[in-house]
């Protein structure tokens, strides 16, 4: 098991693989399926500071190979998610990263600030970069100036690790991520989803009732792959990867680009047991590659030489 | 508890224009659990289509662990399904379907509009069994699109309406309800949701129990993409979870 | 035929469907599958000012949905083009819209001087979006300021109505609209494709021998038909819309979401019948939306109220 | 000229691991040029895979209106593939095969690697009937992957290698050829790029002719996906077009 440990800011990992925030709900419906303990770590759903309604219905629309939401962040708000969802996850040898949502800076750090003292949660990643929620949300995540001033000030009120979620209808994320680099982050993850569109054809009108979505699922993988061999090339700061991952060898893939851990979204939805079967295939790709641990693939599509040794 | 199976194909049928009856087998069929329930079924294995589609089981029969599906092929994923000929990949069953077991009084209407009416077979079948009277309305496009009339006969009487008169009473189900003075103590409904509004409305003075549908992620309560609103202090529920069936008066139209 | 006839800037269609740059060649290839006087019009390969070799091989590969290329302007030169391919293209009754390319602004300028005077150019398409070219094409698509200036540059030069192809490779599509709009641009174009990669498993490096090529096919359309949406209720501009489209929905779907044309690119691979295929079965779908014109479709995404008659 | 259309697949087999032969019947062979053409398949109806996969011809018969393809099932597009079994759509025939009519001499040597192996069957049934002696040297990674050998025997000598040494002579193509000290007055070889690269080497003395692979997009000229690097005034040729098949001396190995 040993080939898969991973070693992050705030998160020591039994394996590089969890799901991605908004794709497990707080965990509860997924433990029918396989025991969670199993898994890196759980990326919560989204939390606010008040309870959220979230967006009219329809919220999802199928695309080819891909999928678009606008679930509009709908979460109990911080209390109930700090009384309840959390310390049911107790049960479980799980570190938590808690996925922190707002409208505004203040709420950020309201949030950052308690829920980051709960005992099982060992990061928090920032959600700079939803793109279903109207008030700012969206320029938080393709703004470097704002991205930076919001990770400062929730790094200086949050007691773990500060992750920044990073959005990828950007020109340029290097640049937005060197900016929250610069603004204290201790990691990254990347990519929430692409900003799209489907129509009915026979009104011609949007299916999700927010008229535009998050796209997500394999179709997005290739520009989540790109972005994470950009950043992981100029910036220090370890990556979260995600973005259409379903199987052991795409989560290879984004190891290979330079991440250090991969989420897994919305092929949960597709393959409840998704996580579990890409944690059991990963030590034979390994093998099959002549790997000794994960991280000697670190960054092999862009770096110079041999596989190098980790622990080298 | 939910399963996810591959299960056997025993037979595909087209029994009416674009709808298919579709026949599956396996362990999944020992978890059902009341009549109502769905499956989410993963048409092939490819990245496109690349959800699954809820579809509800029509009836099945524990004793061979085969249940039915009725499902109209009409998009990307269910024009698939018809090609599929030897397994295929279920998840289930799902949500909490019509409470037969509890049910109170002696006549029964069960009203489903085109492929809504799949679920109510069953639960006619179980209220029968129980002892009622079933009274069946079931409303469809038009003649060509009619299915199941002689299996719900079987149960009890049907009054068939068409949207363009070509079979039947011409209109809705709430034409044929209210053309013959239709009485029960209980309703049971599944059909698109003007429909179900209607219902609720023409039948306020009996209790009733309608099934939702709604655009599903998950199907097991995690991605919060399948809500409807409720009345209560919770805004939201889950169709995938809470429902698909509600009980008269929970759901808030739009 | 009137149904779909279409009257842009420079350009009077019989149908809104035409073949999308880089993608059709300049028809040769094409013209073995049917006649191409049944296109509404097309957009040739990138010329430049120099024959260019483009980038070393593999240039291409699939990803879900999709796929990537980076070509990097494979063209024989401007002189060439104008000598030989666009005279050949004279025996169909087809206008032309050239898609011209370069690495700075005087080669964008020549190239448009010359190519615009060709007599059956009827518009020019600004390629300043092309994610394949280093020397600086990528900064005109994402830079709104450089995209103004260069179309400015263009239109003083050109003799036929300028189209500029937008790259969705940035935050705000709207912004890159405005601009090159304020430039004086006679249309636009969009989208050209999203950056993206795909590793080879084995070794883990780049499958594309640039590394990263540029994301088109089905995959992208939410994409696209998000940017056409935002793009067409801002600008007074009208927008000849690509990005995955293969079936006469697709074109309805652009049509609905604002567009005044449709382009196919990638289709046109795996089915080299598709443009007309698409041409053949508008008539049969806006008979059964009820819609006289083509046009009566338009924006009806977004239009408040019912379809209206575009004659009215 | 090029069709588009859908095949009748009158047989498909695994004839050694993972390698498959298929029998397609349909128009387009009428169309079949000469040996070493190919042709392009969309393997089925689905966005994903999106693309057509490139495959050669193995073997053809005009009377019949039937060809032979054989392939490895190795990524998403040829395991698909191996799933279809009613029909298939097919663009073809594609690029410039081997100029059998043209050929000159007495003797040939037809040098195969893998899937590279195919297109000389029929290369070499045509050279036989013209009165050439045909040598074979076909290479293979192991044993279990060692296909259509009886085949080529009926028609003239065969050296198979194998990488692993579990069947033939240990190692590569060229290493039969030395080892057996084959001359011929001409060659023709297809398979991975390196392999071609040292046949050419080995038999510089002799005219010779090579096919190509790459990466395509459209298969017939227009995207410029598949270029490869040529000796000339013009830096590129297209492998779809201007090959597969190049003349010894014309490619520019990398
Ligand atoms: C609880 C439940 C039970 C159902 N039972 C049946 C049944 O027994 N028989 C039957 O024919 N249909 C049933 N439906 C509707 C069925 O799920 C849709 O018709 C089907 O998903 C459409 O898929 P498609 O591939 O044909 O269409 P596409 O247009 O390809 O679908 C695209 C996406 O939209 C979703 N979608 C489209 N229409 C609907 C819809 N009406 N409801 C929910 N999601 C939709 C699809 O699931 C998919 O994610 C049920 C729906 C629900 C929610
Ligand atoms: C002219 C020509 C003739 C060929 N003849 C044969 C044959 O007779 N038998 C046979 O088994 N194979 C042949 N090949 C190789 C065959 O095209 C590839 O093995 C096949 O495309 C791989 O597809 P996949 O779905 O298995 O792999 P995937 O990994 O799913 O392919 C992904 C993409 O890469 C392309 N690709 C992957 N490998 C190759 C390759 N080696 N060459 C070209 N494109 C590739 C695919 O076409 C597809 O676009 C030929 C290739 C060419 C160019
Ligand atoms: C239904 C749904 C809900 C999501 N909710 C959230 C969320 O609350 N917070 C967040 O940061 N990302 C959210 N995401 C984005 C995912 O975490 C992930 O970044 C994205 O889906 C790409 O990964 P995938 O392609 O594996 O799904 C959501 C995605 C989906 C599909
Ligand atoms: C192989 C290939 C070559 C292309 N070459 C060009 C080009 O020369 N100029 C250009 O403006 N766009 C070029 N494009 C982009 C297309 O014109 C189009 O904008 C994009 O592919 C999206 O449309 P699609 O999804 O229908 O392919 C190219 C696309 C492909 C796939
Ligand atoms: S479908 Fe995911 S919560 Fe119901
Ligand atoms: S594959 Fe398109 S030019 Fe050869």
């Amino acid at each position: 098991m040993d080939k898969l440990s991973v070693s992050l800011p705030g998160l020591d990992l039994k394996n590089p693989v969890m799901p991605a925030s908004g794709c497990f709900g707080f965990g509860r419906e997924y433990s029918q399926f396989y025991d969670l303990s199993l898994l890196g770590s759980i990326m919560v759903k989204a939390t606010t500071l008040e309870q959220r309604m979230g967006n009219p219905v329809p919220r999802v629309a199928e695309t080819s190979s891909g999928m678009l939401n606008a679930i509009g962040l709908q979460n109990p708000g911080l209390e109930k998610v700090i009384n309840t969802e959390l310390p049911w996850l107790e049960q479980f040898d799980l570190p938590v990263i808690a996925n922190v949502a707002g409208s505004m800076t203040e709420d950020y750090v309201e949030v950052a600030r308690h829920i980051s003292k709960v005992h099982n949660v060992k990061a928090l990643e920032l959600n700079i970069s939803c793109p279903n929620v109207k008030e700012g949300g969206i320029a938080f995540g393709t703004d470097p100036q704002t991205a930076r001033e919001l990770t400062k000030q929730v790094k200086a009120v949050s007691s773990v690790p500060v992750y920044v979620k990073l959005s990828p209808n950007v020109a340029n994320i290097t640049e937005m991520a060197l900016a929250v680099e610069e603004g204290g982050a201790d990691g990254l993850t990347m990519i929430n989803t692409l900003v799209g569109m489907r129509l009915d054809h026979k009104t011609g009108k949007p299916v999700i009732a927010n008229k535009t979505g998050g796209l997500s699922g394999p179709a997005i993988k290739p520009v989540a792959l790109r972005m994470v061999y950009e950043v992981s090339q100029v910036s220090s700061l370890p990556i979260i990867a995600m973005g259409g991952i379903s199987s052991a060898w795409d989560v290879i893939d984004f190891i290979s680009a330079g991440a250090s851990a991969a989420a897994v979204g919305t092929a949960n939805f597709v393959n409840p047991f998704v996580c579990k079967e890409i944690i059991d295939e990963l030590p034979r790709i390994l093998n099959e590659l002549g790997a000794a641990h994960i991280h000697d693939l670190k960054g092999r599509s862009w770096k110079v030489g041999e596989i190098a040794n980790h622990r080298a | 508890m939910i399963k996810v199976e591959k299960m056997k194909i025993e037979q595909q049928t087209e029994i009416a224009k674009n709808i298919y009856e579709i026949r599956l087998k396996g362990d999944l069929v020992s978890e059902i659990k009341m009549p109502g329930q769905f499956v989410h079924i993963k048409v092939n294995s490819a990245n496109d289509p690349l959800l699954r589609r809820p579809i509800s089981i029509s009836s099945y029969d524990k004793r061979e662990q085969t249940m039915t599906l009725i499902y109209r092929a009409s998009g990307l994923g269910t024009r698939e399904l018809v090609n599929q000929t030897d397994e295929i990949d279920v998840m289930g069953p799902l949500g909490s379907g019509f409470p037969v077991e509890t049910a109170q009084g002696k006549t029964a209407i069960l009203i489903g509009g085109g492929i809504g009416v799949p679920p109510l077979y069953e639960c006619s079948k179980q209220l029968k069994a129980k002892g009622f009277n079933v009274i069946h309305v079931l409303g469809f496009e038009s003649k060509e699109t009619v299915f199941y009339e002689a299996a719900f006969k079987e149960l009890g009487p049907v009054y068939v309406t068409t949207a363009d008169g070509t079979y039947g009473t011409k209109g809705f189900v709430t034409n044929a309800i209210t053309e013959f003075n239709l009485q029960a103590d209980v309703f049971y409904a599944c059909g698109p949701v003007p429909m179900l509004g209607a219902v609720e409305q023409q039948l306020s003075h009996m209790p009733g129990f309608i099934s939702m549908e709604q655009r599903m992620g998950c199907g097991i309560g995690a991605c919060l993409a399948c809500v409807c609103q409720v009345n209560g202090p919770e805004p939201y529920k889950k169709v995938c979870t809470d429902g698909p069936v509600f009980r008269k008066g929970e759901l808030v139209y739009g």
